[in-house]
């Protein structure tokens, strides 16, 4: 972790991981052809289906928005040393709250209740993982083990809403009432879901980035986050950021869950997050914490769900193949080892 | 439904058992944890060695030669998982994710290409896992003899692992190394050491337990279930952390995991509140549990 | 003969370990081997909030004349789908949705399977069975919950077993996913200590660890949806079965004849011979005493003839 | 005949800094041999690579005459090099004793570790070399220079042969330089050979037989010690004569900044309180020097003046306000400026950049709107830099910089602009003789502009050289308190000395003055 990263430092950065991708990649096609009885064509739907047309392109960008919230909200926290691993149940807790707060005003204007559902998503989940904040400060509990726990229950209470008091008798998924029509985020490629969340994913990206860097608090956060003692010595509120990054990780978590109900569901389905709570400290790692670096990594994230998908439809490939691909390059896309050759070739 | 002691016996007789995998898998973990890795694969080590004990157990009709197998191929995986994470320098946490999606994904497809079904996999041939028999004025002891004895023979061989842990951690040079790479690893490396050997030692270790752990679901029930695991490494995690990382304290969070489990399958039963919550119970009362010992704790450390 | 019939089976969840979803593969493979269809499975997983996308991906390729697909929660996302791409057809068993001129649809009568299986219960639990005690506590052990359990299946469990005796009550837990087999036996141990003797399983793989606390306890286990007592012989005494297989094949003849009634719904019971329970299997002549085998023959008969039938309730 | 030769030794950190550029060092057998520099000139890079530390991209290393390449501190240890760095290797949460065995630890039964016989053989080292170190306590519990001891007890546990010391006396007192001094005379007889780096030049005069000049990367001139005296070493360092004198006027005392009255921190598990009714106060325009070995409460003081540490009774007052219980923050708000002996954890963030180590304290200054002016903060730090001849830029990491060089950022960031009160520790540790010059001239800068300061340091020179009025703190409690008059004389010192090794119980008041002779009457009654 060195202070900054110069311009050439960041080219080979990723160099190396273009480099540690293809590499993976490769082991995936072997994957492919040791198990698929028509390989050529999975491989095809694999790699390139993702963008063999507008659907699956749209939806994979779509997949892309909520992991790019989850992401950032755990670089925030990561930066300063403070450990969330509750992601999952905050996400969800977010989805849910921005859905129960649409089905409260049914017949408000579009604008107001978007707003008002993110910002209940924002606040729920931003009140879960500041819990786990405060015992931090307050009483020294460690917040990673905390939020964890705290998540499980919360995702459990979450599913008794959304299959008890919020159920909709009316279908017969395990979802709640739909939302209002005019809640529903602006689709912007179609057919696809992608919408206008992906905007607001860009934005939340580069306003993080100007936070953690640019402001006093961003400051103060990463200080901290770098050395406490010297931070106290220094003058600053250590205390204070055990708890606020804990809060703001809880809230982008919560408007990831939220705009996924506004923007793709329209509803709070049982289990609809599920995964983004994990993908996203992956996503965060791979960016090294880097707030602009989560964009491209959330959308590493979405090409390989997508690929999955499509080889399932278009190949023959089964969710257990998907997942062993989508293993080989979490195994290498952080491998410093391969980074470095590619560092020291540009050396010489 | 009858009075309360008759049931609260039971209730922690099966405590002790629902706790034994959590304990294995977190005193493996703690030995990687000491040397300064987040370990968050224990989940797929466990369900490495789930599914190969078994299959073994069945192949060669032998418990004892399937639950080595098992073992082995979950430390197998496990330096998989050490090497990578150490030599070629990825981050821990990822390639945590990483070995529990391909234990996942792995063991299915095997289970596949080897019986051709992705489901249960029953076995008919596996012998019961021992019991181990006490005297009888020991099985005698009120309360105590109930609880403590009849249980599985790999029950207490965890019992013994935690104390043969905390002999290693605590009066070993291995411990005492293993320990300092935690701490301040550079120090380790200026006495010449090399940390990387101590935490690949660790991961190991975590391998084998968390391969006992695995074989332990597997040989109950005669059958490899996909996902059998069900988020029991994590659990382990937690043990680890609420345990303060000692042998001990680990042992004791679980056990209180293990309680609460056992609570509320029992409670499902008993009291007739939504499923949903009854489940959130456990991680309920131990954040909960957590909270209260971290209050204790600073409590008495500002004294 | 006419070009083969393109067929998409979409199966919400995976088809490993679910007879219901192995029955519907099986009985499409066969079709396609015989040549008269092409089928292309593809499993949504358990996050329902993928299947819209994917069914919708299925049509969009628009290479199918039938997407196939089972479970109460499809007709819904069928009709969603159904709105972008006005000449699909769709085609689902185990679900029910009139009036959709693209879709349709055959709901099996579960308040019936369930109540052979409560009905079963019953007579086991008060029987002089090895494993049957004096207390009258059956038990249910489900994955989780969703409507056509909650709607359909357990109401008519307990209809079925208080029919035997209305004494007789209830302990149902649920695991709370379809794979955690060891809280499943951790669950059914703890059954077994509260006085229950017979337990209705509808867990998955989670079943595995239902079945083999019984087997170690020497209790019941009844099973759902397909004849599975070789899971467990003298364990497992009945099993309450719906056939998939007919009802596909059923299904697939008409679309390919062309005479599938789009639009309509069709629920079919025991008497139609969709919804039973698998009395042939010496397993289960062997597990039961005479007594319980006949009061459960003299109980079918009347569904089967017509003579007697359960309402479903609307979901 | 000749131990150790390094030929054309090379080395680039990053890819354009040469921290050693085609360096030949040579090794006799049985010498103490001294290597000094200036901060950044590549001292401790070049130990690095004979301890196997950091590899050398050229050049090659001859011991006993053959040619060996070492590629760890195993090899190193292999041939019985051991290294004490300056900036210890140390395991807080174990006790003196693990810390020593680590790696090499007594059997018990064969597999564990012995930890009777492992305390008495250190003990035994530790008193053959009258070390004040007790086995079983727990290093975190120690102080800076008792650390220090735990370091070198390691390497004489580890029975090196050639033994190195990156500033061993950095953090030492005379009586402890003293012994070590003696210590590696002993060694040397036992046909040991020692390199030490210092920044002391009468240091170098006093134990070195043979010293190398170091100047930029690279090597300048190799004497034998008789042959140089200090003026020409530090010619040949800085090019110029740098000689530490100070010209310093008195200047009047103005009303108290901070009062100690009545401080006590207690220790868990002892009624040896660490702190003991402590009573100092510091005027501004004055420089109260305090001295002590270390484990007398130095630290504790440092601490508790900085509001890093609660305490248990008494008050702390800053402009007749008590502030005990306050936190860094309020402090600095009412100015307070701090430099701690800890500069590696507590003085700064290693990772993060000179910059951002330079604005911890004042960043709310450079704010607008709760936006961090990037332009002004530039500005201020290269600034900074230059005005504090930091080598290296505002924008690389600080823990890059050699150890003199990060002394100078903190310092930078803590003697710039006005402050009340001046808390500073072991401020010239392990700086070159310019630097430290540099140093003491900033401090009295702030003492003119009339800043109160407390200097606390384990380095009765400075101490002498710099302060108004020196207090002598020895088990806790300030021991001695007397007017300073800059009186290098030995016996001065030896005064002093006694205090802190808690030989003399008769309070010295700042009332009563005491004069030279004065203490000479003293000294002889003692002595006689
Ligand atoms: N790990 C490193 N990375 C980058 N630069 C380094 C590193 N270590 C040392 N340097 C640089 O190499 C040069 C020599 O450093 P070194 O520590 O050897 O100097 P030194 O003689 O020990 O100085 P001091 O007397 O302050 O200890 C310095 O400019 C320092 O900034
Ligand atoms: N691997 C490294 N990465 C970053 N910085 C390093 C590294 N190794 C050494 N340094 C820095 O380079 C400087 C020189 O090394 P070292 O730690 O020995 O300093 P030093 O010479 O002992 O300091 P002093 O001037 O007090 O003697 C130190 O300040 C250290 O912080
Ligand atoms: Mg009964
Ligand atoms: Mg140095």
């Amino acid at each position: 972790m060195k202070g900054r990263q110069s311009a050439s430092g960041v080219l080979s950065t990723v160099m190396g991981l273009a480099l540690t991708i293809l590499f993976s990649f490769g082991l995936v096609i072997l994957l492919i052809f040791l198990l698929s009885k028509m390989p050529a064509k999975t491989i095809y739907a694999f790699f390139i289906g993702p963008f063999s047309n507008k659907y699956y392109l749209g939806n994979m960008l779509n997949v892309a928005v909520p992991l790019i919230f989850t992401g950032l909200g755990i670089a925030v926290a990561f930066k300063s040393s403070v450990f969330n691993l509750g992601g999952e149940g905050q996400v969800y807790a977010g989805g849910l709250a921005a859905t129960i707060a649409c089905l409260a005003i049914p017949h408000a204007p579009g604008l107001v209740g978007m707003a008002l559902a993110l910002v209940a998503a924002a606040t729920v989940s931003a009140a879960i993982a500041g819990f786990s904040g405060f015992f931090r400060m307050k009483w020294d509990a460690d917040e990673m083990i905390s939020s964890f726990l705290l998540s499980a229950a919360v995702a459990l209470v979450c599913n008794y809403f959304i299959t008890g008091p919020f159920d909709d008798p009316n279908n017969n998924i395990l979802s709640t009432y739909p939302i209002a029509k005019q809640f529903g985020l602006l689709k912007i490629f179609p057919p696809s879901k992608l919408n206008v969340s992906a905007f607001l994913a860009i934005a939340a990206a580069i306003l993080v980035y100007i936070f953690m860097n640019k402001t006093h608090a961003g400051y103060e956060m990463r200080m901290c986050g770098l050395n406490r003692e010297f931070s106290r010595y220094g003058g600053i509120k250590v205390s204070r950021y055990l708890v606020l990054p804990m809060i703001l990780s809880g809230a982008l978590h919560g408007l990831g869950g939220g705009l996924m109900v506004l923007g793709t569901y329209q509803a709070a389905i049982k289990g609809f997050s599920f995964g983004m709570g994990w993908n996203g400290i992956a996503v965060a790692l791979i960016a090294r914490n880097n707030p602009l670096g989560v964009l491209p990594a959330a959308l590493l994230f979405a090409y390989l769900d997508a690929g999955a998908k499509s080889a399932m439809l278009g190949g023959d490939v089964t969710f257990e193949i998907a997942s062993i691909a989508q293993s080989f390059i979490f195994y290498l896309v952080t491998a410093q080892a391969l980074y470095d050759i590619v560092r020291k070739r540009r050396r010489a | 439904m009858s009075s309360n002691s008759s049931y609260s016996v039971p209730l922690v007789f099966n405590a002790v058992e629902i706790m034994t995998p959590f304990l294995l898998a977190g005193i493996g973990g703690l030995f990687t944890e000491l040397a300064g890795m987040l370990n968050i694969a224990l989940e797929g080590l466990m369900l490495a060695g789930a599914f190969f004990s078994i299959v073994f157990a069945a192949a060669t009709g032998n418990l004892f030669l399937g639950i080595a197998m098992g073992v082995l191929s979950s430390m197998l995986l496990a330096l998989l998982f050490g090497t990578i994470t150490l030599k070629l320098r990825a981050n821990v946490f990822i390639t945590g994710l990483a070995t529990n999606l391909f234990a996942s994904g792995f063991t299915v497809v095997l289970a596949y290409q080897l019986f051709h079904t992705k489901g249960v996999i029953q076995f008919q041939n596996i012998p019961k896992l021992p019991v181990l028999v006490v005297p009888d004025f020991l099985q005698r002891i009120p309360i105590l003899g109930d609880i403590l004895f009849g249980h599985n023979i790999i029950v207490y061989l965890t019992w013994a692992l935690v104390l043969l842990s905390a002999i290693v951690i605590y009066r070993t040079p291995f411990g005492l190394r293993l320990r300092g790479t935690g701490i301040n690893a550079d120090t380790i490396v200026s006495l010449g050491l090399s940390p990387q050997k101590y935490q690949l030692a660790g991961i190991l270790i975590s391998g084998f337990t968390c391969g006992l752990a695995g074989a332990m679901l597997t040989i109950r029930l005669a059958a490899f279930v996909p996902e059998i695991t069900s988020g029991r490494g994590w659990i382990a995690l937690v043990a680890i952390y609420l345990g303060n990382k000692t042998p001990f304290g680990i042992a004791v969070a679980s056990f209180v995991f293990g309680l609460t489990e056992s609570f509320s399958n029992y409670a499902q039963g008993a009291i007739k509140i939504p499923s949903d919550f009854i489940l959130a119970l456990p991680y309920v009362i131990t954040v909960a549990a957590m909270i209260l010992y971290a209050v204790w704790r600073h409590s008495r450390a500002t004294r | 003969t006419a070009a083969p019939l393109n067929v998409a089976v979409f199966i919400p969840g995976v088809v490993a370990g679910s007879p219901t979803y192995e029955q519907i593969v099986a009985a499409a493979d066969k079709m396609a081997a015989a040549g008269s269809i092409t089928s292309k499975v593809v499993e949504g997983g358990f996050n329902q909030a993928d299947w819209p996308e994917k069914v919708t991906s299925l049509a969009a390729t628009g290479s199918y004349d039938l997407i196939l697909t089972t479970n109460p929660s499809m007709p819904g996302i069928c009709a969603d789908v159904a709105k972008d791409f006005p000449s699909q057809k769709f085609a689902v068993v185990d679900g029910m949705l009139a009036g959709n001129a693209q879709i349709y649809t055959l709901l099996y009568n579960q308040v019936e399977q369930g109540y052979f299986a409560g009905y079963l219960a019953g007579l086991v639990t008060k029987s002089t069975m090895k494993g049957a005690n004096k207390d009258l506590k059956v038990g249910a052990i489900v994955a989780q919950e969703y409507p056509a359990l909650t709607v359909e299946m357990i109401p008519g469990y307990t209809q079925g077993f208080k029919a035997i005796d209305s004494k007789i009550t209830l302990d149902y837990r649920i695991v709370g996913n379809w794979y955690d087999a060891t809280k499943g036996a951790d669950l059914a141990n703890s059954m077994f200590d509260s006085g229950v003797d017979v337990i209705l399983c509808i867990a998955g793989g989670a079943g595995q660890g239902v079945i083999k606390a019984a087997q170690d306890r020497g209790k019941y286990v009844i099973y759902f949806d397909a004849d599975l007592y070789s899971l467990a012989p003298n364990t497992i005494v009945g099993c309450a079965t719906l056939d998939q297989a007919r009802a596909t094949t059923e299904v697939l003849k008409k679309a390919i004849a062309g005479s599938l009634p789009y639009g309509t719904a069709d629920i079919v019971a025991t008497k139609d011979g969709y919804v039973d329970f698998a009395d042939k299997n010496p397993l289960y002549t062997k597990a039961v005493t005479k007594d319980v085998l006949d009061k459960m023959a003299v109980m079918l008969k009347q569904f089967r003839t017509g003579a007697k039938s359960l309402p479903v309730p609307k979901m | 005949m000749q131990l150790l030769e390094m030929k054309g030794i090379t080395k680039l950190y990053a890819d354009d800094l040469v921290a050693n550029d085609s360096v030949d060092f040579s090794l006799e057998e049985r010498e103490i041999h001294a290597i000094v520099g200036e901060n950044g000139a590549g001292k401790t890079t070049l130990m690095k690579i004979l301890y196997g530390l950091e590899q050398p991209d050229s050049g090659s290393i001859l011991f006993r005459g053959v040619k060996k390449s070492i590629h760890s501190p195993l090899d190193a240890n292999r041939l019985g090099i051991g290294m004490v760095h300056q900036h210890f290797k140390l395991i807080p949460d174990f006790t003196v004793a693990e810390n020593v065995v680590l790696g090499i630890e007594p059997l018990r039964a064969k597999i564990f570790v012995d930890h009777v016989t492992a305390a008495r053989e250190i003990r035994r080292v530790i008193e053959s070399h009258g070390f004040s170190i007790d086995p079983n306590a727990r290093v975190r519990s120690l102080t800076v220079g008792q650390m220090q001891q735990v370091e070198i007890v390691k390497m004489l546990y580890r029975k090196a042969e050639l033994l190195i010391l990156d500033e061993p006396t950095s953090v030492l007192t005379e009586q402890e330089i003293d012994s070590l001094f003696s210590t590696l005379r002993s060694l040397r007889e036992d046909g040991k050979t020692c390199i030490i780096i210092t920044h002391k030049l009468q240091e170098v005069m006093d134990i070195s037989d043979r010293v190398t000049v170091m100047r930029k990367g690279g090597v300048v001139a190799v004497r034998s010690t008789s042959e140089v005296d200090k003026a020409e070493l530090s010619r040949l360092m800085v090019g110029k004569n740098m000689l530490f004198q100070l010209d310093r006027k008195y200047a009047a005392c103005g009303d108290s900044a901070l009062e100690f009255k009545d401080v006590t921190i207690r220790q868990r598990g002892s009624n040896r309180p660490l702190l003991d009714r402590v009573n100092l106060t510091v005027r501004s325009c004055e420089i109260v020097g305090v001295a002590g070995v270390s484990g007398n409460g130095l630290g504790e003081l440092e601490d508790s003046a900085a509001g890093l540490r609660r305490i248990d009774s008494g008050q702390i007052l800053f402009d007749g306000q008590d502030i005990s219980g306050l936190s860094t923050g309020e402090l600095r708000a009412r100015g307070l400026a701090y430099v701690p002996a800890d500069r590696l954890h507590r003085g700064s963030s290693l990772s993060s950049t000179v910059t951002e180590n330079l604005i911890v304290t004042n960043h709310h200054n450079f704010l607008r709107a709760g936006f961090l002016k990037s332009g002004k903060i530039r500005h201020y730090a290269t600034k900074l830099v230059e005005s504090f001849a930091i080598d290296g830029g505002p924008r690389i990491a600080i823990g890059t910089l050699s150890g003199g060089n990060i002394q100078k950022v903190i310092l930078a960031r803590e003697l710039t602009g006005e402050a009340k009160i001046v808390v500073v520790s072991e401020p010239t540790w392990g700086l070159d003789v310019a630097s430290s010059q540099f140093v003491y001239e900033k401090i009295l800068e702030m003492r003119s502009a009339g800043a109160g300061i407390l200097f606390i340091s384990s380095n009765l020179d400075e101490i002498i050289g710099i302060a108004d009025s020196i207090a002598v703190m020895y088990r806790g409690k300030v021991v001695g308190f007397l007017r300073n008059e800059q009186d290098q004389s030995k016996e001065f010192k030896e005064f002093i000395g006694e205090y802190m090794l808690g030989l003399r119980d008769d309070f010295v008041s700042p009332d009563d003055f005491v004069s030279r002779d004065d203490f000479a009457v003293r000294a002889k009654g003692e002595s006689s």
